[in-house]
């Protein structure tokens, strides 16, 4: 019934051949504007149909990202874009399920989901826009702002301590663990690449400024040079063009995992001056459909949106005689 | 000395202990071994919410024609060990018995009535004796004491031996088929322990009236309990991705459903709780796989903001919820009907909510095939509010019919119909007007992952193409839309899944209820009639939308109404004035969290119509531990 | 050319433009300076689910009278961009004016009626000299274009700038009073202009025939919107803790009182979610501190949950709902009354839920104090129905009056009590009987921490000390000791409190509303009674437990029931039914996001009252943008 | 009104003090009767006069402990135990909240509570017991059950990875994190007692075996020896005993809190064969009362519990006149 015909592949396709018509209603300025653009941009590189993105996210600021994809659209409840996602990802792996979302949404109110999804290593990719507040409902603190932090918006300084998404997505057992940054178009393209192309559960926070609520952190605070040992140096630095590197080469060597887990925590939690951007941590697991299919090998062989389930009359083409007889007295 | 002329195929049994201890095993091989010789049953199992050590007990009626409820009187208490015998020794009528053992407690300790024979069994005996036989550890056989005493009650009963053999057979097979030899041993070392046994100079056999006879000419029955039904139901219906959190009693269905994937296909996922349960279902079912999720109370309340997503986006999904006694946590391997309302206007702001309420076992099966039709059809989430009587007893039914279960898929585009669209309008580069506005409210859906069918969802008000708009027009537009499926929903379901009426249709008393308290009612009904008390019983299935047109005029004709349901607030009485403007006069109620019997079910009824309509208001029973 | 008499202090006004652009400051300072004059005030905000993009409006009413709604004629639109010009020209009535500014949008491009008069304001030009002569760089002061145009638009009524200084001054106050200055600066640059424009050979002011006139006399008003008042409620109750999660419209009051804790020593808490919201709320409730959480509706929808936790150990908490737009995320940022039901029957298997719904600005603030009083006095949760429309909506209004404010909490137990109990009964060391049966449903209670007091809380079915237990008959006293409180509350809660009836106690025909629509309807009643539409309206203010007694009395009075709120199936009629059984023979609707006018209310009852009973169902309005 | 007479302290209170009259009903030689009487057992050893212990759950079989307790009890929701309890420690910070719940409790369907508390700080504390499965539901894998595993209640082998409390605390924000075990009753006692005299959230991850559903981390299994290079070691080993001390000294010094974070995350990711126990992270920080005080004196002077709010005649004791005045049109 819902069969997958692919649209003949788009000789090159263009970023614009992802943009939906929908003008963004977000503030001039914003950060999401550039994040936006380089998902589009990585779509063109991949060259993937149209209809075969399932664009998803969460609720704020963010998350409208979906409606102005021209893809599937999937704007879903605030903390709830995993789960739903999931859910498609399990359906149909067949389609590239990509899920934009906010700090809040993700990390706040979505925090359990956003664990649990580590756990299951589903195929798909998560891009978190990081702007330290809840931007649609007028700039709250969200839960990556520090403590003792007060952006304009906030009536008092911030009571909480912030969450560190990197560390906890590898405890959880992400297996793409990066961080980027909405102005470094380069770097970002290159990551949501990275991510997209990776097998298993990929997350990017991507540091994006909301130049209506955050006055701490904003375009020209990123782009500031900081000091270090007496010379400067930018505030945002790729750790990989120093020299790290977080992939595991070989992940049946307990020992390497081992070894470059700790290389990644510590990287991630070693507290600087700079910003560090890069790819932290990845390593190839079983999905969670590889996972499924173990004792579910019928998955393997059809994912259930393409299951059969009647016959052209509507008659129901599961045949449970061998189960009922189980209950039968007669049996 | 036989005392009576034996009572044949009419008997009620109660086997107790303590959870963990083989009660449920001892009620189950009871209940198959009259099965399969052709007897009708109905187990209602009652345990606390703990693993090992609360009181459980199983009440098994059998019957030489179709129940489908217990009855208070027991015939038979069987114990092996104090507090069963000591909590259910008063349940016992006159000239019933109680098996147990003096090893723990003395015949004067049974506070029973007159008139009750007091059959002493010692197990422990027996079974060191069989061990001696077997040449097994007496620790090894002692275990089987539940065994033993599922022997010696059928003894009681005359029961015919070869049944119980090929009850057993049927309940351990493959790996577990080995055990059938050594529990057979214990079983006649119970049945001949009896058979053997005299009393004041007489067979105690003989000084019990209760017998059962085989009926080897009664059609196959199916043993079965609530969340399997549903389980099966599922299957049927070509769901294929069902998500749960562990609840009681409703993931005794996803456990199940676990156990048939290899078979099946079917995706069962545990999720990280109820919330993130709906929500994959949803996700799973835009991509036009047919989804459920199955909780119970608590959980279910958590899945509103997701089931108002789904309904605001038109997505098919099914959400079983097993009530059990509430608020809060409540009593949570309980009985009660307590959910009507909070089910029928879940989630804030009016999205259209399908509400099924099935009121048996074959019901059970099959409003969850329908369900996922409506779900199609309509485009919305659906419930299906099942109960935690129906859910977790065992009985005998009418095999499940497939006759005329047709798959319906409703507005679901095809590839072909939209490359079509697509060829004509090719500005739209493929995208698809998903919400468009219709006469019959339901549009025509494409699912994630269709060539040309791009749409967008989102819980905010949206276009035709699912982009948000805060346009008044539209808004009203859609609002409409949304609401007129519930109009072409009960135009279109047929009538007797919507309501039925048992009982002589010129009655002027009717009856209303729903879901399992339908079963002690029906029971009660023939007796009742024949003595005189004319009344019927509208059991409505569909709750939202409400047949208001049929459930109208049924009771439009009612002289007398009487609301009966188990719930404090009588929830479908309080939905049908709403709805019908209809009230009731009359309320039966229960809500101690155990179920109605038909003895109870017929008292409250004689009493009700017994009386002049002023003096009566409510009968509130509280029958059974 | 004068055209017309002048018409005074009765005037709507229009501003719009980007959200972000000072559309509500320049709104606030308009209705400020008007209230200061002692004049009567209603501002209607509108805007769209964005920070700074959407196209937003205020509608300003000014009137010589109290009024609680806006109208729907605009008698003066002011813009300063081309978007708010073109989306709301035709809203202008005839003999109006449009300000706009000719160097973004041609006269001719204004698709207005005939007879509205067209007033180019040179923004730019007029604000670029004003920079050279305040010698400051001008990007610097055009900012000020929304400040301009309110100069302009008192300027064509005719007011007296005193006020306006007055109410700036009261508007930028401490560390923002510096800004006056330049303010009044652009304000009085606007006004003069206007005051100097000439056009067809008069003044434009002449032409206009809407007029302002202070009215010193007035009593005082406070300048209110509905989360202030909300929060004052629960300041002046005692509330000292307050949770929330962020969510349109609600989060405005956690953000007030945020900024009042250092004064009123309230703790303001935000959470990471709306379920850890109603549950720190209750786990702070429990040691006695009065405590509340504010939220909308998919936040509201997340609570159910923890309510009825709330409910099952009667712990008094208040929680309020701020009606959005649904189902769904909906429409986050309009208006609708969609919730009545889901908040009356929210949490499964029947728990005791008080609801409240306040309709009016000074029922916000002495509901909200009640809400406390009821909470305490019947220990269980009460929610507070408000909704966007008076939430966000500025208006004049009385003072708050606190006569008769008591604070009364119930049968909490002093510290003597908990001692001399226990001195009489010392084998229980202080363990106390929390949840013992008692004739009204409420029992004495403890607070966690108490000497004395020691009681456990859980979800289950408790004993008396709040143990779990599973016995039937302790089950079936808990559930009615429960419930009862429902009666109790009904029985002692002032009938003031439970409904209030409007107009001629003896007219034939009844309006039965709730909420915000009181507002419209009120305001048009006069008119309509003077024009011999005869009706009173009944607003029912406690929805659970609901007012049965008392609306029955009234409603069994009306020949003619309408039906007047704004959700789509219409649910407090639908409530009614199902509690009294009195159906509306009529129903007024709008579902389009935003509130009725008067305007529309009239025309609407006008419509119902004189069509012949067969002919109009239903009216459904639809006006505005 | 709710004063909080202290009852006259208990000579020398013994555990029996704070054994309530209900008889438990979890199964005979379950783990959760050790960590009761241990709990009980430093009750007793810290003295605290029983109505100024709050004894908070979720629910569970675990869930179920406050019912045994002397103590007020409150046994929630499940998975809701902390932001419940929250509220509690926030309005009345005289008495002592303890929490105990169960793992799918707390990292299950709490998961997303269990990470926020830790950037709150609130001083109280949790005891988790973690048996792997969920108990009272019969026997479902939990969050910490391993993947691949299979006792013998799970249908299938667990298709999920487990969470790790223990680092996932640490990156949270709690400021004292240890693991003890049902069997070992002096480092339990120890353990619980150090975590309620830590000021701050503590948490203590229990392993607690559950003979009915988990058959493969069984009382037995933790009792074995493990071989390491050669020799024999018991599997449950205290960190502590062997030289590990992970409390930060100095809590102003970046470098000493950097260092001990990293090592802490160290200890807790390298996977061993054995089984490690202590206390791997205490650090001094601000509470949330202490930092909601900075911001709201009157929270420091009276806890909102002792607030008075009316006078003897009912008359609300709130002065809003100074309020009202902003908002009148004469002021
Ligand atoms: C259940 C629920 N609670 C609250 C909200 C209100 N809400 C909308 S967006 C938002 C926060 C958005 O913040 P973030 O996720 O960081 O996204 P941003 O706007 O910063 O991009 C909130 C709290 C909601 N829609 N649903
Ligand atoms: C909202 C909700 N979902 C599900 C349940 C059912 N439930 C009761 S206990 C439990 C799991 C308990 O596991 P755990 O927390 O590990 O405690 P244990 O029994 O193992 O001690 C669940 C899922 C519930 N009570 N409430
Ligand atoms: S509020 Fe911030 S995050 Fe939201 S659109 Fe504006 S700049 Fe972007
Ligand atoms: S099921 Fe396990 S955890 Fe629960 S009481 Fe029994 S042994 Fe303990
Ligand atoms: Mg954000
Ligand atoms: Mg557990």
């Amino acid at each position: 019934m819902a069969s997958n015909t692919a649209t003949p592949t788009m000789a090159k396709p263009m970023a614009k051949d992802y943009k939906s018509d929908v003008v963004s209603d977000w503030c001039a300025g914003c950060g999401d504007f550039g994040i936006v653009a380089a998902v589009q941009g990585v779509y063109a590189e991949l060259g993937i149909p149209n209809h075969q993105i399932i664009s998803y996210s969460g609720v704020g600021c963010s998350s409208k990202s979906p409606h102005l994809m021209h893809t599937y659209g999937v704007h879903t409840l605030h903390g709830r874009s995993i789960p739903f996602s999931t859910g498609t990802a399990l359906a149909n792996p067949d389609v590239k399920v990509v899920v934009t979302g906010g700090d809040g949404d993700g990390y706040g109110i979505g925090a359990g989901h956003f664990l649990h999804a580590g756990r299951r290593n589903v195929n798909m990719t998560y891009l978190v826009y990081n702007n330290e507040v809840y931007g649609l409902t007028k700039g709250q603190a969200s839960p990556t702002l520090a403590y003792g932090e007060q952006p304009k918006s906030l009536a008092v300084p911030n009571p909480n301590d912030k969450v560190d998404p990197l560390a906890l997505a590898v405890n959880a057992g992400y297996t793409f663990v990066a961080r980027s940054y909405a102005y470094n178009r380069t770097h970002l393209m290159a990551t949501i690449k990275r991510a997209m192309e990776h097998r298993g559960m990929a997350i990017v926070d991507i540091l994006q400024p909301c130049p209506t609520y955050n006055n701490l952190h904003t375009k020209e605070w990123y782009g500031e040079e900081v000091e270090m040992s007496g010379a400067n140096y930018p505030r945002v630095y790729d750790i990989e063009a120093e020299g790290y590197n977080g992939m595991v080469q070989n992940p049946a060597d307990a020992e390497e995992v081992n070894r470059k887990e700790i290389a990644a925590l510590t990287k991630i939690r070693t507290h600087e001056d700079r910003v560090a951007i890069g790819v932290f941590w990845q390593i190839e697991k079983p999905t969670f459909m590889d996972r499924l299919t173990m004792t579910n090998p019928k998955l393997g062989d059809t994912p259930t949106y393409k299951m059969v389930i009647a016959d052209a009359d509507g008659n129901p083409t599961t045949d449970l005689s061998a189960t009922y007889a189980e209950f039968l007295t007669t049996s | 000395m036989p005392t009576e002329t034996p009572i044949v195929n009419h008997f009620s049994w109660t086997i107790g202990g303590p959870q963990g201890t083989g009660v449920d095993s001892s009620a189950n091989l009871l209940l198959r071994s009259c099965a399969v010789a052709g007897l009708y049953c109905y187990g209602k199992r009652e345990y606390h919410s703990t693993i090992k050590t609360g009181h459980s007990y199983t009440q098994v009626r059998v019957s030489g024609i179709p129940i489908s409820s217990h009855v208070d009187p027991v015939h038979l208490l069987t114990t092996y060990e104090k507090t069963a015998a000591k909590i259910h020794a008063d349940e016992v009528v006159t000239g019933g018995a109680i098996i147990y053992d003096p090893g723990v407690i003395s015949a004067d300790d049974l506070n029973c009535q007159d008139g009750v024979l007091k059959i002493a069994v010692p197990y422990d005996e027996i079974l060191d004796k069989l061990a001696e036989e077997m040449g097994q550890p007496a620790a090894k056989v002692k275990i089987m004491k539940n065994t033993l005493a599922v022997g010696a009650t059928l003894a009681m009963v005359n029961f015919d031996m070869a049944y119980i053999e090929k009850a057993l057979s049927g309940l351990f097979k493959g790996r577990k088929a080995k055990l059938v030899p050594d529990n057979m041993l214990a079983i006649r070392k119970g049945f001949e322990y009896i058979q053997a046994m005299q009393m004041n100079g007489s067979s105690v056999v003989d000084q019990f009236p209760y017998k059962l006879e085989a009926q080897p000419d009664s059609p196959a029955q199916m043993i079965m309990s609530g969340t399997t039904a549903v389980a099966l139901g599922k299957l049927k219906a070509g769901c294929k991705m069902q998500t749960y959190y562990p609840i009681t009693p409703a993931s005794d269905e996803s456990v199940y459903l676990e156990s048939q994937q290899k078979e099946y296909g079917i995706n069962v996922v545990q999720c990280e709780d109820e919330i993130a349960s709906v929500c994959m279902a949803v996700g799973a079912a835009l991509t036009g796989t047919r989804s459920a999720t199955s909780t119970s109370c608590p959980g279910f309340g958590l899945k509103a903001e997701g089931i108002g997503w789904a309904a605001m986006n038109e997505v098919p999904v099914v959400i079983h919820d097993y009530q059990r006694g509430g608020p809060s946590t409540g009593l949570p391997t309980r009985h009660e009907q307590g959910d009507l309302l909070s089910a029928v206007f879940i989630s804030h702001g009016n999205p259209p909510r399908m509400v099924v309420a099935p009121s048996d076992m074959n019901e059970y099966f099959e409003d969850t095939f329908h369900a996922f039709n409506y779900a199609d059809q309509y485009q919305t989430p659906v419930i299906v509010l099942t109960d935690k009587c129906i859910g977790n007893n065992t009985m005998t039914i009418t095999p499940f019919s497939e006759e005329g279960l047709k798959i319906n898929r409703g507005k679901l585009a095809t590839q072909d119909e939209l490359d079509r669209l697509a060829s004509l309008k090719p500005e739209l580069k493929g995208q698809f007007p998903r919400f468009g506005d219709s006469d019959d409210g339901v549009s025509m859906r494409s699912v994630l992952g269709q060539a040309n069918g791009i749409y967008w969802n989102t819980g905010d008000e949206r276009d035709a193409y699912g982009h948000i708009t805060e346009d008044p027009d539209n808004r009203q537009v859609l609002m409409n839309k949304r609401l007129r499926k519930m109009a072409t929903a009960i135009a279109e379901i047929p009538e007797s899944q919507q309501f039925q009426l048992y009982g002589p249709k010129d009655a002027d008393t009717t009856i209303l209820t729903w879901g399992s308290t339908k079963g002690p009612i029906l029971d009660a009904m023939p007796q009742l009639l024949s003595d005189g008390f004319k009344f019927n019983v509208l059991v409505v299935r569909l709750m939202s939308p409400y047949p208001v047109e049929g459930v109208s005029r049924i009771l439009s004709k009612a002289k007398t109404k009487i609301g009966f349901e188990m719930n404090h607030t009588h929830q479908l009485a309080q939905l049908t004035r709403m709805e019908t403007g209809f009230s009731m006069d009359h309320f039966i109620n229960k809500f101690t969290g155990r179920p109605i019997s038909e003895t109870e079910a017929a008292s409250a009824i004689r009493e009700i119509m017994s009386s002049t309509t002023t003096s009566k208001k409510e009968v509130v029973l509280s029958y059974g531990k």
